[in-house]
């Protein structure tokens, strides 16, 4: 077999094999095993060659193949005849290799399913302006609770390294920086993009509350559209090129209008 | 509140929220039936359907959102630079699937069905919110239990896990000896 | 393309976004006359009004913005606050604790402090609108950071999480067996 220049990318060992077997039509049921050892150690070997990295468990599964294959030479012992039959050394990789396959199959499905839901976007939602969240359900006291608690917690847990740092940027200055960038980008601009390739902590914190600020003077808001999905900011008031001016620039967002 | 106000109220809500629409929290915010919103809620994604409208309603995950039909999707990202949310990764999508149809499982379970360690693809998907825990497994070690969540029925568009095609060959496949022919 | 394709065209766009719809940039988009998209613009406005939907089509500075007509605010505001009303549990309070002093703070790092896994009270937490994501870690994996929401600051009328009351003794704090009492 020539693997050349592209290798193709197995998800695992179960996947190269299925590959193997579908690409030479072998029977699964039958699989021809020293031919097929000897082209999965050529794939290890090719990766090898090129530097990949691989996966332990492909290792083990070669060691498995050869296991299987030395099992397959030896001379059946003279009271094992009768029972050759049900104990091929190769079934319990068949049965794992077929369940492998099923799953595969499912995740063509999911595919195809992501694939037609990706085309249709939500709607965005549009709460009236003064609307928030019902937080009656914290007891008043929540802020001494909280309190209480973490003390409590600081004295079974591991000191947590504190790292204290000088703002090297104020939040004034990121404030601007963060309006430009969303002047910049019509839309949306997700939040992780306002931080740098390499943020510190603070300049996290930083951004953070700027951006916190920001929201609370209404220039922009933050959406989520899922818990856990990703965080946008979206730009409130001054729009399509208009400049800021006094007065005008928030009002499209409320809904007074 | 006749059926007209009703069905304008749930088109409010439709549009104020990113959740799907479930009729029964619908009913409770309006102080009606459960039963009457759904029926409404069926009728206004009639009423779109026959309109051609730029937009239907997808029942998802046991309620109803308001979604753009896929034939515009190329001008909305075209207009807002706005572009779909990655498509998962072929491990990702393996270990969902394995999830989905075997659901609750343990990572043992898995690995041992993918053949790979499924530590950090299990992370990446717990992230993303599409799996959760779902209890521990009377076993040595506890072992957590996972299966699939809400979100997950909404990045495929199902209405709930049933909705999931069966697994595919499932009743043809037999072991190794038992089969007679190829 | 028709006036009907077109109209629905315009309708996905007002659907995916909050933001005004300028006829002429939806114009540029689909590649039609900018005075075309106005008059199919004007005339959804007026067949929403007909039909007395849940939204209307509203101009504002130069373009259209699909919004829920004001009378029906109350219903959604009702569907907002439908939170549960359950108080939240120790486990959640004690996570609430650790993120609202540590912040920004991954989950790993949480489950560090607190020696259990978090996942289903994060969740928890993010769907009450506590804390919510607030960027990821430069680290392996590259895990959520999460913080205090602005409701939660707002709740409590503070202006940052650097307002919240200093802790006990923070720096006389030592590991478990250096401390005499508890």
């Amino acid at each position: 077999m020539g693997y050349s220049v592209r290798l193709p990318v197995f998800e695992g060992p179960l996947d190269l094999l299925l590959h193997l077997i579908e690409e030479q039509r072998l029977d699964i049921y039958d699989i021809p095993i020293a031919h097929i050892t000897s082209q999965y150690l050529a794939y290890l070997r090719a990766m090898e060659r090129v530097d990949v990295e691989l996966a332990s468990e492909f290792l083990v599964m070669a060691a498995t193949l050869m296991a299987i294959k030395a099992r397959m030479l030896l001379p059946k012992p003279a009271e094992a005849v009768a029972t050759a039959d049900e104990e091929d050394p190769r079934r319990e990789l068949v049965s794992r290799l077929l369940e492998y396959k099923k799953f595969k199959k499912a995740a063509a499905v999911l595919r195809a399913l992501e694939e037609r839901q990706r085309g249709k976007f939500p709607a965005q939602p549009r709460r009236p302006s003064d609307l928030r969240p019902d937080l009656s359900y914290l007891p008043a006291d929540t802020l001494q609770v909280l309190w209480t608690a973490f003390s409590r917690l600081l004295k079974d847990a591991d000191p947590v390294p504190q790292q204290i740092m000088r703002d090297l940027i104020t939040v004034r200055q990121k404030m601007a920086l963060v309006l430009r960038t969303l002047r910049r980008h019509p839309g949306r601009v997700q939040l992780d993009g306002l931080i740098g390739p390499a943020p510190s902590r603070t300049d996290i914190v930083v951004t953070f509350l700027a951006v916190l600020e920001l929201a609370r003077m209404g220039r922009l808001r933050v959406i989520q559209d899922f818990p856990f999905g990703p965080v946008w900011l979206e730009r409130v008031g001054e729009w399509h090129g208009r400049s800021p001016a006094a007065g005008s620039s928030r009002s499209p967002a409320a809904s007074h209008h | 509140m006749d059926d007209h106000q009703l069905r304008a109220v749930l088109e409010a809500l439709l549009l104020a929220t990113t959740e799907p629409l479930v009729p029964a929290k619908a009913a409770e915010v309006v102080g009606v039936s459960a039963e009457r919103c759904q029926r409404l809620l069926e009728e206004l994604a009639e009423e779109y359907r026959q309109r051609e409208s730029g937009w239907e309603l997808q029942r998802v995950a046991g309620g109803y959102r308001l979604v753009t039909r896929p034939q515009f999707a190329p001008y909305i990202e075209r207009l807002y630079r706005r572009t779909p949310a990655a498509p998962l990764s072929e491990a990702a999508l393996e270990t969902l699937a394995v999830i989905a149809y075997r659901q609750p499982v343990t990572r043992a379970e898995i690995e041992h069905i993918r053949g790979v360690n499924c530590d950090s693809v299990l992370n990446t998907l717990l992230e993303r919110g599409l799996i959760e825990e779902v209890g521990r497994k009377e076993a040595p070690g506890r072992p957590i239990l996972y299966g699939t969540s809400r979100h997950f029925l909404e990045h495929f568009g199902l209405d709930s896990p049933e909705d999931l095609p069966p697994l595919p060959d499932e009743e043809t496949e037999g072991p190794p000896g038992e089969r007679a022919t190829k």
